[in-house]
């Protein structure tokens, strides 16, 4: 059962063996076979994008600082506790980057640590007030923002990601009611729902990571929800959704095949963004001191005890700059790749010829 | 299968309604409906090419996916090989569709960007549990060598192919599960020209070889010449002339057909210049608040007051074994 | 008749990630006063491109028009200055496009869309301005349109909406008229309506017209002279009567013939054009057509052949120009 | 349009509702002895008094009986008096400011209202202007560093920002102070002669014609408005600059060209009243921000509104505090939104007509 579409004409002079209709398909390239076009353009503009790969090189480095952590900043002994910041003694004046460690310092000395000119352990970056050092509970700080941060925002995704498909989905009644019920959540400002809900669960869970993230995935999933309640509601109204179900395919099927896996993408920008805004707010709830317990090695914490040298700041800067610098930078390299891969994925920058 | 006038009948539309309601008003009652697909009744016989023609949003396309029961059809029957698809539970209509399918106006929209051609291709084989992993490919790459297209192609993705190759792929798909019937919704009025020809030809191939039978769905009349046997000429939700080729061409019976029919430009000068052409006034009445009686009425130069008081019977001018039907009260003028 | 627009040799490119597209190389035509002519090509061939880049509408970057003249009465548009090219634009050369539901502001009323130009170009005052709006706005055929001047755009059905789009580009008294595709967006029965009023509206206003299309059939009828376009070359140009009855590209030969014919006898297989147009970002060297031209010979794989005269006001860009004039309509007869 | 007006009021009862659930669900969250502090005029003093009052105000009671006592109040049972009751705007008593939750929310709300007009100057007038300039000169210098700082202020977190303005303005350059007036005029104000028409100060100065008042107040303003402005203006102008590239793609202005019109008029007349559009819906995001900003914002500059109030009361758990004040904002911002909303409707001719 051939057909010969193409009976009319041979051209004389063309180059053999090429079938009529070959066209002109430029050979695909590797990444493209191995995750398909969309991943290849958005693996491809993440790379090629100064910014984004800027972002990337960001982000990389913290979760990098994350993994060695133990190694960058040893606790006082081992077996201690790592996540309660070492106290070099209880004075209340902070002490300067390069001041000698009393009491507390790093059980052992790791090898990159005479890249810094020192023998013997000092404060890298200085101590707080109550002699908290700096360096150890940024470092630390990391896991822990790194951690809290991608368990807020995984569990915040899959709540609304469900929500949002059953919305929009079926639609009608269920997707009303949902609606009516995510519009209540979201008529509080963020911050202010989530500070009340955490100072609300204090009590019940003691100072700990427990009651912020909870509060922050209570009033997290809307917007995940929301985003894909849209893209799915404008994507089963395609003509391949139609063409699939015209083949006879189940609800299930064009659900998974057809409609989630093309709603997705601005999820995952959002996700992105999420990334580092949801840290950011953990730290503003532990620098309102609503969250972990004292000495407990958070960034926003850290931050706080500046709270207390507002008047000496020019004498006792390196209380805030270094903290501001890791807070800046993390909120920075997961914005930088949120904002690339919105560039790379929105749709009606794409393809563009005058 | 029934038979009619010797002929057997594979598809029949009885009385097809589909109305969209308009929900207004604080709690969205409906307050009323758009009718766009309002009492139609035809039969396509086995084998041969249907063409449904008219002009945007007298309701063609809605009435071909009511046909296959993309859309809930709101009152009617639609006989499939003799079973009334609006009466099947939701397992058998699936199982049905394996028979019936579609090929979509937009050959971008209607392939999914992230799937391959050969997943696109095999997609309808796989819901029907036809063969194993290695003959789905075997029959991928036969359904492109029919359509034209390279059976090199199959691991590439929709956008590196033009528009018309695109149609071609979607083609394929319709034809995978070897169905008896196929809707056409416009297949060719997304492409060039020249590429239109192509698929026109490729289509009308694919029916005699395969022995298919096509509803085809068209804005103009210009291309449905080329492939149907019969055509029906819709307007506003219903079916204003209804006959062979030859007769709905030659003698048109409905103003409307008239008008379409003295639009379509003729590509010579010299006769493009003698011809007398019929414009009609003002555009489509929307199918919310269609006009009472005969509902060409508002453009016809021909109405009278009768047009505006009784909707037309839609009788046969025709003979018994040919049939042409038409709904106008003056079609004798025409004849 | 004088010539009023001569495009002479326009190069067009547009500098894209993947590469340069190639959208508009080197054509030439005339336009006479009151004359109206049609460019005719697929989507890709660079019929609007060619238009846009007289108009100074290529978004550049990417676009740049790189090399050419195109002299309206005898000044070289591409040699002003962006203000006085602007000056031009809407008084003396006025467009219309293909899409009049995107191509009207919906935020902004009717009125204020059609007495801007005016009172930009023609110095009227806002009364004067609105008088001649309304009058421009009966003359196409709207009804009550006095009452009309305060609404949006979506409240215009689609063909009314074409209808405000050209009584706008015609406010000025423009000499030249270019109207892109303006039918092709809409139903076969408001097209003819539109072609209709368009003819009309060139009897009584006198204006030059230039008509881009991708289908020959529309303008068989209404335009004196055609150009043919493929692949960012004019292939065949000439007059109507010429290109439909001695036509000698197989490109426009090939076009004719897909076109389906209602008036035919007997129902026949469409002729079609096989193979694809080619791609914009190659270089073009041999002739752009040859892929998928039945009379290529080996010396249309080397060399593309430009675009000659073959007979007095009629050109063509083939080397078998005489071969496929025989295939022609008259050809065949004769 | 009149019909969406009418739905969208016809909904918000039935969200102010789902409002109260929320905020009574998590009231539910304590235990009988916090939620005493809803039917005292003062802190209790004993164990037993508390007792005697979740005997007398039925605290204990089955959960849709307390609710309605929530709602309407509770008639004490010796006095007759009737207690509570939020619809009669008694969200009870404040541990942290020793005052009616409902008297505190009013005095401080001024402020924070003072706070947020202030900013509102900088991120519209910022925002919108950079937005456009960016979005004109698309690709050039002037975009590049838009985007440069608006993706940098999108990523520092207010209380970051807020600190490091201390530490530079207040610290080391002695610019500018924290607080909302000096010491010399804070008494002043609240003298007889001076007469507090709107609690706001540097409105009030100038209706008593203080200017020297309205001058300090203004200083005072400085860093707050800056550290509250900085997000919502880096979100104003990447909102802006996108709605304008987008528009400036659309057909019509190709059309407007082909008129000979004026750049100026195209952009202004044709390209910016339809990007404008899009920015209005963010409108309710913006104020909701200014909420959250407020809540860090006041804290840091002991700024006396609402913010600084909340955060006081979530450190010691004045769960009381705390939801009233999820009360008053979820109030506030359904009305807000809502506003948005019609206002969008309004706005654009295209709903408006149809």
């Amino acid at each position: 059962m051939t057909i010969n579409t193409s009976e009319a004409v041979t051209p004389a002079g063309r180059p053999a063996g090429i079938p009529l209709d070959e066209g002109f398909l430029r050979p695909p390239s590797r990444l493209e076979k191995a995750v398909g076009p969309e991943w290849a353009r958005l693996i491809k503009g993440i790379f090629t994008n100064p910014l984004s790969v800027l972002g990337l090189i960001i982000v990389t480095g913290f979760i990098l600082v994350a993994l060695f952590a133990p190694v960058l900043a040893p606790p006082p002994k081992p077996g201690a506790n790592p996540y309660q910041i070492p106290r070099d003694g209880f004075l209340p004046e902070p002490k300067p980057p390069g001041t000698p460690w009393n009491k507390n310092a790093p059980y052992y000395v790791p090898r990159w640590y005479s890249l810094t000119g020192n023998e013997e352990w000092v404060h890298l970056l200085g101590t707080t007030g109550g002699q908290y050092d700096i360096w150890y509970a940024l470092v630390w700080g990391t896991r822990t923002a790194l951690l809290a941060g991608t368990a807020v925002v995984a569990v915040s995704a899959i709540v609304g990601i469900l929500i949002g498909s059953v919305a929009g989905y079926f639609g009608g009644l269920v997707d009303e009611v949902l609606m009516r019920i995510l519009e209540i959540f979201v008529v509080f400002p963020s911050l202010v729902a989530v500070l009340v809900l955490s100072s609300i669960l204090v009590p019940i869970f003691g100072r700990s990571l427990w009651p912020a993230m909870i509060a922050l995935i209570v009033f997290g999933w809307m917007g995940y929800a929301r985003l894909l309640r849209g893209d799915i509601l404008s994507n089963k109204e395609r003509d391949y959704v139609m063409a699939a179900r015209a083949s006879g395919a189940r609800d299930t099927h064009i659900i998974l095949k057809h409609v989630l896996p093309n709603a997705i993408f601005p999820t995952l920008v959002f996700l992105s963004l999420d990334m580092g805004s949801i840290v950011l707010s953990f730290a503003a709830l532990s620098f309102l001191g609503v969250g972990v317990e004292p000495g407990y090695a958070d960034w926003g914490q850290i931050v706080s005890f500046a709270r207390n040298y507002i008047v000496s700041l020019d004498t006792f800067w390196y209380v805030i700059v270094f903290p501001a610098i890791a807070l800046l930078l993390y909120g920075l390299g997961w914005n930088l790749l949120g904002d690339a891969l919105r560039d790379i994925l929105d749709p009606k920058l794409r393809g563009k010829i005058g | 299968m029934s038979q009619k006038n010797g002929k057997e009948v594979l598809v029949s539309v009885n009385d097809l309604k589909l109305h969209f309601p308009i929900m207004r008003g604080v709690i969205r009652r409906q307050v009323g409906a758009v009718k766009a697909v309002d009492g139609v009744t035809f039969d396509i016989y086995k084998g041969e090419t249907l063409g449904l023609v008219g002009e945007s949003g007298c309701g063609k396309s809605t009435a071909g996916r009511a046909i296959l029961q993309l859309l809930k059809p709101t009152a009617g029957e639609v006989y499939f090989e003799d079973r009334d698809l609006t009466k099947l539970s939701k397992g058998d209509l699936r199982r049905a569709r394996r028979h019936m399918q579609m090929i979509f106006q937009d050959p971008q929209a209607s392939l999914n960007p992230r799937l391959t051609v050969g997943s696109i291709i095999s997609e309808p084989l796989e819901i029907h549990n036809v063969g194993d992993r290695e003959s789905r490919k075997e029959r991928v790459q036969e359904l492109l060598r029919v359509v034209g297209l390279n059976p090199y192609f199959i691991s590439r993705y929709p956008h590196e192919f033009s528009g018309g190759q695109r149609q071609r792929i979607g083609i394929a798909r319709a034809l995978a599960t070897n169905p008896s019937f196929i809707v056409a919704d416009e297949p060719i009025s997304a492409l060039d020209v020249s590429i239109q020809a192509q698929v026109v030809n490729l289509l009308d191939d694919l029916k005699a070889e395969l022995g298919l039978t096509y509803l085809f769905i068209a804005h103009d009349l210009s291309m449905v010449r080329y492939i149907s046997d019969r055509v029906a000429v819709m307007y506003l939700g219903k079916i204003v002339e209804l006959g062979s080729r030859d007769d709905v061409y030659d003698r048109p019976y409905h103003p409307y057909t008239q008008a379409l029919l003295s639009a379509i430009p003729i590509p010579d000068p010299d006769k493009e210049a003698r011809r007398e052409r019929i414009i009609l006034k003002g555009e489509v009445p929307s199918p919310a608040n269609p006009p009472t009686g005969c509902r060409f009425h508002t453009r016809c130069q021909y109405a009278t007051e009768i047009c505006s008081q009784q909707d037309p019977e839609f009788r046969n001018l025709g003979t018994a074994v040919q049939s042409h039907m038409v709904a106008c009260h003056h079609a004798e003028k025409f004849m | 008749m004088t010539t009023i627009l001569d495009v002479r040799n326009l190069v067009t490119r547009f500098y894209t990630e993947d590469g340069v597209v190639h959208a508009v190389n080197g054509i030439s035509y005339t336009l006479d006063e009151g004359e109206s002519m049609a460019i005719v090509g697929e989507s890709g061939s660079g019929k609007s491109v060619g238009v846009m880049s007289i108009m100074g509408l290529i978004p550049s970057p990417p676009g740049k028009v790189e090399a050419g003249e195109v002299l309206y009465n005898g000044r070289d548009l591409l040699k002003l200055s962006p203000e006085e090219l602007r000056q031009l634009r809407g008084s003396e050369i006025a467009m219309i496009f293909q899409d009049p539901m995107t191509s009207l502001n919906p935020v902004l009323t009717v009125g204020l869309q059609m007495t801007e130009a005016l009172e930009l170009h023609l110095n009227m005052s806002s009364a004067q301005a609105k008088e001649r709006a309304v009058e421009m706005l009966q003359l196409v055929g709207i009804p009550n349109a006095a009452d009309r001047l305060d609404d949006y755009p979506h409240q215009f059905s689609g063909g009314q909406r074409q209808r405000l789009m050209i009584a706008m580009a015609l406010s000025c008294n423009p000499s030249i008229l270019i109207a892109d595709e303006p039918t092709t967006a809409l139903d076969v029965t408001i097209q003819a309506q539109i072609i209709e009023l368009v003819q009309k509206l060139q009897q009584e206003l006198g204006m030059a017209i230039i008509w881009i299309t991708h289908d020959l059939g529309v303008v068989a009828g209404m335009v004196q002279k055609l150009a043919v376009m493929y692949a960012g070359f004019i292939v065949e140009y000439g007059s109507v009567h010429d290109l439909y009855n001695l036509t000698s590209h197989p490109y426009t030969l090939g076009l004719l013939n897909s076109i389906p014919k209602v008036d035919a006898r007997e129902r026949t297989r469409l002729s079609s054009i096989e193979g694809l147009p080619p791609d914009l970002l190659m270089e073009p060297k041999r002739c752009p057509f040859a892929p998928r031209c039945t009379f290529a010979v080996e010396r249309c794989w080397e060399e593309n052949p430009p675009l000659i005269s073959i007979a007095p006001a009629h050109s063509s860009a083939c080397w078998q120009w005489e071969v496929v004039r025989s295939q022609s309509k008259v050809g065949v007869a004769a | 349009m009149t019909t969406y007006i009418i739905r969208r009021l016809l909904i918000m009862p039935i969200t102010l509702m789902g409002v109260t659930f929320l905020i009574f669900a998590m009231m539910q969250i304590l235990g009988p002895v916090e939620r005493s502090a809803l039917y005292v005029r003062d802190v209790p003093k004993t164990e037993n008094q508390i007792n005697a009052i979740i005997e007398r105000y039925g605290l204990a009671d089955p959960i849709h009986f307390q609710y309605w006592y929530w709602l309407v109040g509770r008639q004490d049972p010796q006095t007759g008096d009737v207690v509570g009751g939020i619809l009669r705007g008694d969200l009870g008593f404040s541990r942290t400011g020793r005052e009616p939750v409902i008297d505190m929310l009013q005095r401080r709300f001024p402020a924070t209202l003072e706070l947020a007009l202030w900013a509102m100057i900088p991120i519209i007038a910022g925002g919108i202007w950079m937005g456009m300039k960016a979005a004109l000169n698309h690709n050039r210098p002037v975009d590049q560093v838009s985007r440069v700082f608006a993706t940098l202020g999108w990523s520092i977190p207010t209380f970051v920002l807020g600190l490091l303005l201390l530490l530079i303005f207040y610290a080391r350059l002695g610019w500018f102070a924290p607080g909302r007036l000096s010491t010399q005029f804070a008494l002043e104000v609240t003298r007889p002669g001076f007469i507090q028409y709107t609690k706001m100060m540097t409105v009030d100065a100038l209706l008593n014609l203080r200017f020297d008042i309205f001058i300090d107040a203004l200083t005072h303003l400085v860093m707050p408005v800056i550290t509250l402005a900085v997000i919502q203006w880096a979100l104003l102008l990447r909102v802006t600059r996108s709605s304008m590239l987008e528009e400036m793609r659309q057909d019509y202005v190709r059309t407007a060209r082909s008129k000979g019109l004026k750049e100026r008029t195209v952009v202004n007349r044709h390209i910016r009243r339809n990007a404008l559009i899009p920015v209005v819906t963010i409108a309710g995001a913006t104020l909701a921000g200014l909420m959250n900003g407020a809540v860090v914002t006041e804290t840091i500059f002991n700024y006396p509104g609402l913010g600084q109030m909340a955060a006081e009361a979530a450190v010691t758990l004045d769960v009381i505090t705390m939801l009233g004040f999820a009360l008053f904002n979820g109030i506030l911002f359904i009305g807000a939104y809502l506003i948005v909303d019609i206002l969008y409707v309004v706005i654009d001719p295209r709903i408006r007509l149809s």
